[in-house]
């Protein structure tokens, strides 16, 4: 499975990430997941969110992830982006691509991804007023 | 024996700082740890039960042994994505 | 809730329909499936699919699939392109954007429109050797 | 009255047409049109469970009753995506 991690603080170009796609002739589904910083928490307006991340053990973390997520899925490619620093209101955080060969396999494997992401690896957020 | 501990996120305004060293008998555990922890920045305590603890880039439970020079980690409930 | 379809025959450009993405502050979430024309049908290997279309029923019973999204999820926007004709292996044949407030809910829209379409919309394919 | 039939995907190929009209009397159905085109194309009737008809852009049952005029489109599962 190819695996490609990204942890940093510049901007998140989508189109050209969707540009760098790669899937071989037996793969028909890429999943995609992009996660937008919301122009609230917790009932309060917000600008931005500021994400802290501690770095070795989040990118260990995610090679986990990534093992146990091969184990489970035939994927062929999954690649992630997050962002850290300052992100502001309407710019992705987040954005997570699965390639599979059909769409249920790309659909549960990104869930999965996100939802285990969220679970275990080191990385906060503290609103920016 | 000496560990170091790191704290993160809000973790760091609980105790006021950022790193911590503590001195520890051989054999004490990271529940040994987080007590002597617990009575230096009493934040803490109010904490316990959402706190989550890692040695190097594994997360550890209460139970895991020390050794000398570990590098460990205190953090709240992350929240990437 | 902002909808978008488009069935055409011509190439599928992601880049440029993910750079037209429109989300308001309450949004958080963007889910994206790209269907690709894989290298092979019922063990035979292909060259491309060639897709026929109902158009005016199709577009009615996308329509119709819409407004039932809009009832089920608080989704902002759903926007659909559907190739027709001959696609070549390797070439998107379907792309789907699902914008929600959180996760949870683009997912599972963009699944059950997906579902949905393969069940209702009168598309067919036809392998091309 | 007379009642226009498109056949899609393979089904033109069952057929060896894209078209047909039927004349029908008033109140007939879906069913009866069925059964005057399994006797003029008798390849449909291996498919007649999995047949689908729509009338204009809109399934319709077997029961649904024609009117004069009526576009009725007849096809296999759909498989688009």
């Amino acid at each position: 499975m190819l695996r490609s991690l990204l942890i940093s603080p510049d901007p998140l170009d989508e189109s050209a990430l969707i540009a760098a796609r790669r899937m071989t002739g037996g793969m028909g589904a890429a999943v995609y997941f992009s996660g937008v910083v919301r122009g609230s928490e917790a009932s309060q307006p917000i600008s931005a969110i500021e994400y802290e991340c501690f770095r070795p053990m989040a990118e260990h973390q995610f090679h986990q992830l990534f093992d146990e997520l091969e184990r489970r899925w035939p994927v062929e490619s999954v690649r992630l982006v997050h962002r850290i620093g300052v992100v502001k209101v309407g710019e992705p955080s987040l954005w997570v691509e699965v390639v599979a060969p059909h769409r249920g396999e790309s659909f549960a494997a990104c869930q999965w991804l996100i939802d285990e992401l969220k679970r275990v690896v080191p990385i906060w957020k503290k609103p920016v007023g | 024996m000496t560990v170091r501990v790191q704290f993160w996120s809000y973790f760091k305004d609980l105790t006021g700082c950022a790193q911590a060293s503590e001195e520890l008998a051989v054999g004490a555990t990271i529940g040994d740890l987080l007590q002597r922890l617990q009575a230096r920045f009493p934040n803490l305590i109010a904490m316990q039960n959402s706190t989550l603890i890692a040695v190097g880039v594994e997360y550890q439970s209460r139970d895991y042994v020390l050794k000398d020079g570990d590098e460990v980690s205190l953090f709240p409930p992350v929240q990437g994505g």
